[in-house]
């Protein structure tokens, strides 16, 4: 048991400080939910892959460095640490990446990862529906066939980046008379531009069209975009939710520059006595998700596949990230109120935690059943 | 001893929230928080018509004498209705003119106030709500509360005197703020001098007890309207096949809300009656504690739905945000109630 | 609305304030949960009742003042501002004298309640069974006719202060084969003493005999120990469980003392400024609770049933009073260990509050199903 | 980096779980608790022949040479199993006495605290736990840890030198404590002096971060015990017709405890690699929180007879409660972290 980086690893993590240093835009970009700061965001992804930073845990066939995954949380490391950009891309990279690197032909990786790598195509992804938000098994979006192909018919929702984003992936019913609502589900992905699709942006708390609505009418998608097996969806969408994606969906990098951000805003407000414990808190919480991480990572790496445990991960990281932004929201006082500051923005992103990615509630009783065997109730 | 709301009291809630049911509040504070009052003032003259503002306001001045329960009964239906405004601001500002040595300023401007023909703002602090749209800005410059034996130090350089102006016209356009509909100015300075010396601090004082029970109360009305609103919505949703408020989780968290907000509550109506800095210290940070946490439950078990502005709930989530830091954060409300020497 | 007191009401304070200076121990008297102290707790009941302060609430003719119900919130304001001791009759006093108001005879009122209300006779309640905690409709324990009565057979459990007391009261299946589990089962009162009951003591957290297991082997009860109908006793304990006892099982002048003690105490340690937020709390938190009280007051004199409201009640003080005394504990730092301090005592009591008198699980579920109407679930 | 235990310190937790489980711990703590500690004795002896006092002392002195995380592996055995008696303090003793300037303490009374022939216990504040069935008890007076420059006043009075005596045997019995198996003693004073100086405040500042990490590793013990028995409980226990367990309410609050446990661990690990007083710290403020609240939820989702002293869960209840507590605050270990000017 050790936390020492081998020398090489710290190579690799002095070199990305570096070019951190080097191309951190010295203002923050702006906001990555309009659609200046969305290009703004395009164009930054660009220059990280410009330089083989974009993905550095893909392989470098498709624009990465092969870079495993304790490099991986180094970069995320150094990368908060520098206040770089937020990721418009992460939709792709982090959810659908890891299903065409396990369930894609070769022509699909080389066909959409590259384009992803550099910014060039930005991902939305469209897994809820109106009626189907935790309870995803009740799909309803129909993916009929059609020469050559499928059309996509009905209507998703909250799709994260949807509203500027070129493309989008997601599950469709493709066979309605399955005995199991898991059963007659193809995962395929499209384009937001295609005929037939309709893209209505929605504003979150803030305003900010972080996500949008998707009306699909008989939206044509070539074979060549489904996933897996054709009513195998649900296996190829699970199948990569234990993989390292419940590590990777929110690295410790990011809460660790985050509460070194917040312990600098106490201190320079005077270091007030009565948000002490509550800055503690952040400091020892992020530290604790970074340690957390690199344990799941070693244990990742000795093959074990995460599972159930990420639930423990889920619920830590969205409770944490409310209690750190409504720290700073109090240490601001009446500063805490304007809607344009990093810290908003920050605090408006963090509640949407325990909601996305399975509820918290959900995730609590993955943890009881799964985790603690206590038995199914009717919830 | 009778710690209940008599029925006039309580016909007095009713007749509020019937009409604000009937005025679509929800679309008037879409039009305040984008720069366009008209909806909002037309509001504002039937709250003010209803006797609201007028429960901040003497006789003398065409009010009906300061009444702080029915003024927190009044704005509990404002809160739960989500009226947008300085609705806060012009009770304090009447409670500020009111407590003056000078009945001059009062005399000039608290009538149009008790009337609804004029709205005001007041800073005491780093900004001045709405200052755009209103007609009356106040700005108390220098200590804004009398000083107090314990806190005079030795050997301390004098302090400013207070100063009270009515402010000019902000020069610059509101910054964005997370609750859309408090329009924050930075205040201009300068203007005309309406009052200095020590009374207007001590006047000032009595403006920040205004506020915060005014905001005590319009924070429990938001927090009463999120746990109508979520028990509504998980009635009628389902997921796995069942209502979403059967699961034991959803309702247990709804039972907390409940209990925060019920015992908020009757430190609202004490408070209004001793109005005691301790007492409304109290209710302000307690009340806007409980709008808060509902907010959060009212979110979370609203799902993706209440994470949007175009979900009329936006409206008392972000309100609820930002009520609870306004006039005084939690902590020095905290600050005062164990300063404080007397004890309940 | 108002908060002031007629001058009647505050002359009959003034009395309540004047005897209990004159009379309250000054030095603590021993723990009520020990043999010693129960003894010398039976010995103050006598002390206040025989200037009428025991029960003050009762009727004039069974030892009582017959104030009514603000002049009993007063009353306990200044017993417990006075530091008064414990009160060793509450299980009789607040239990079972409303039951017997409301559906004992006369003949049962008038050979109970005196006794009662000088601490002559000290009751215990038998209400849980091993197999009956929360879910007190499966009781098990049996009455079967006899001549003149009843034999009672079977184990109660968490019988509070039986482990010194003298009489118990509690519900016994009279009618095994009735179709609910709510039927069939009669209100008894029984001797601890009698034939054929076994006390086995129970230690709480602190060793301390708080409760006692009874096991009964045809314990003789003769029928002028039935209250109520025989068969009805679930309709018995429920009816007055929505009467003032929802008002009074905790009653707000104790915690309102507790507050001020601990805000003395953090006072004492220097007013460390990391628990100044907690100490506030629990001064507002017993305001709330006493105000919230004086409006439930105003309701049930108006002719209101308390009902489910006391569930919120319930839930407040119990969450209150242990988040009070882990203040406390905390402010006493190393000296927060000792178990021989009033507020160690006062802490292991507290801790029993969420659970006991309907834990705090059911109420939620109460709370939410009858005051805000949610469906019914399998919980 | 490999963050993960290897086979050999999961084989070591291994066997001393079995070797605890196999003693009927909870037998002894009861022994303990009452002043008869021969079982506790032959538990120690056990327990040390198993190597763990050996892991906080130089092999020079008949140990393993310090090694933090064998030991926090083994501690987290000792609080999952509640043995009674002076475990911390022996090995805070041991890192005082390894951190003298003089060698002489160390080589005299190290050896037997390694071989279990003797226990120790250590006052640094104002008690000496099991003072009188222990066999060594150091008490430190004056500054216990070296003056750093940012708290050096300007012209105070010099410190009183700090001493490290080996007591006396108590003269009066422990007084009862709401955890009954820690019997606490006031220190009894004089005693000989075994070392004076600073290297004593140094070491007594060395001896305070073993302790807390001991301290740390208990309480996750104490914790994932609660956490277990409390699972196993409402797995078995029907109300309703059901398991308690099948309750969402009760589902929820044992996935709180398990996420508070499982992160606190990691914190734990970690400190014993670096030994920094800020990681150690921070695993002992978080793992004594959770298993704090872990003890909550038992207590509550056992209801009545969990508040049992005869029932076995009341040993660890009591012990999550004094543990927060020993060593440390929490507030204290809190202001260690935002006060250490290092970031992780």
């Amino acid at each position: 048991m050790d936390l020492t980086h081998s020398p090489a690893d710290e190579a690799f993590r002095a070199e990305a400080r570096a070019w951190l240093d080097a191309h951190t835009p010295p203002v923050p970009l702006p906001s990555l939910e309009t659609e200046e700061g969305f290009a703004a965001h395009r164009a930054w992804e660009a220059e990280l892959a410009a330089d083989r930073w974009s993905v550095v845990n893909w392989p470098t066939e498709y624009g990465g460095r092969d870079c495993g995954l304790i490099r991986w949380l180094l970069f995320e490391e150094e990368y908060h640490a520098a206040g770089a950009p937020g990721r418009v891309g992460q939709n792709g990279v982090s959810l659908l990446a890891p299903t065409l690197f396990e369930h894609g032909t070769g022509e699909q990786r080389a066909r959409v990862l590259p384009p992803m790598a550099t910014g060039e195509v930005i991902w939305a992804q469209a897994w809820s529906e109106p009626e189907a938000g935790s309870d995803l098994a009740s799909l309803r979006s129909r993916a009929v066939r059609t020469a050559g192909g499928w059309l996509l018919s009905g209507q998703k929702t909250w799709s994260s980046r949807a509203a500027f984003a070129d493309r989008a992936f997601g599950l469709f019913r493709s066979d309605p008379d399955t005995p199991g609502p898991h059963q007659g589900l193809t995962y395929l992905m499209f384009d937001l531009r295609a005929q037939g699709v309709t893209v209505r942006p929605i504003g979150r708390l803030d305003g900010k069209p972080a996500f949008a609505e998707l009306f699909l009418d008989e939206v044509f998608v070539p074979d060549d975009d489904v996933i897996g097996e054709p009513g195998q969806g649900w296996r190829v969408a699970m199948s990569t939710a234990g993989n390292e994606r419940g590590l990777t969906l929110r690295s410790p990098g990011r809460f660790l520059a985050s509460a070194a951000r917040l312990a600098g805003l106490w201190q320079a407000r005077g270091r007030p006595q009565d948000s002490a414990d509550r800055v503690a808190d952040a400091l020892i919480g992020a530290r604790a998700y970074q340690l957390f991480t690199y344990a799941a990572a070693a244990r990742f790496l000795d093959g074990a596949s995460t599972g159930p445990e990420s639930s423990l991960n889920k619920v830590f990281w969205s409770e944490y990230d409310i209690a750190l932004h409504e720290t700073a929201l109090d240490l601001l006082g009446a500063d805490g109120e304007w809607a344009d500051t990093g810290w908003s923005e920050g605090y408006v992103f963090a509640l949407a935690g325990p909601i996305y990615a399975g509820t918290n509630e959900i995730q609590r009783d993955i943890i009881a059943e799964r985790l603690l065997g206590l038995p199914k109730g009717r919830r | 001893m009778r710690f209940l709301l008599d029925a006039e009291q309580q016909a007095f809630a009713a007749s509020l929230d019937a009409m604000l049911t009937a005025a679509a509040t929800p679309a008037a504070v879409r039009d305040w928080s984008r720069g366009a009052p008209a909806s909002g003032r037309a509001l504002w003259r039937r709250v003010a018509e209803a006797g609201v503002f007028a429960l901040a306001i003497p006789e003398a001045y065409k009010g009906l004498d300061p009444r702080p329960v029915e003024l927190a009964v009044a704005f509990v239906e404002l809160g739960r209705h989500a009226v947008p405004g300085p609705v806060v601001e012009t009770v304090a500002a009447a409670a500020l003119l009111t407590a003056l040595d000078d009945p001059g300023p009062a005399e000039r401007l608290l009538p149009a106030l008790a009337s609804g023909d004029a709205t005001a703002t007041l800073t005491l602090g780093p900004y001045a709500l709405d200052a755009d749209t209103t007609d009356v800005r106040l700005t108390v410059s220098g200590p804004t509360a009398p000083a107090r034996p314990s806190e005079v130090p030795g050997p301390a350089a004098p302090a400013p005197p207070t100063e009270l102006r009515l402010a000019p016209a902000p020069g610059a356009p509101p910054r964005p703020c997370l609750d859309p509909a408090r329009r924050l100015f930075a205040p201009a300075p300068g203007g005309e001098l309406l009052a200095t010396g020590a009374h207007v601090a001590a006047a000032s004082a009595q403006a920040l007890t205004w506020a915060r029970l005014a905001t005590a109360a319009q924070a429990l009305g938001v927090g009463l309207a999120l746990l109508d609103r979520t028990v509504t919505h998980v009635r009628q949703r389902t997921q796995f096949g069942v209502p979403v408020g059967s699961f034991q989780a959803v309702k247990h968290r709804l039972a907390d809300a409940k209990i925060a907000l019920e015992f908020a509550r009757p430190l609202l109506f004490g408070a209004a009656l001793t109005m005691t800095e301790q007492d409304v210290a109290a209710a302000k940070v307690t009340a806007c504690e409980a709008a808060y946490a509902t907010a959060r439950t009212a979110l979370q078990l609203h799902g993706a739905i209440g994470y949007t502005a175009e979900y009329d709930l936006s409206l008392w989530l972000t309100k609820a945000r930002a009520l609870r830091g306004a006039w005084g954060s939690p902590a020095q409300c905290r600050a005062l109630v164990v300063g404080g020497d007397r004890r309940w």
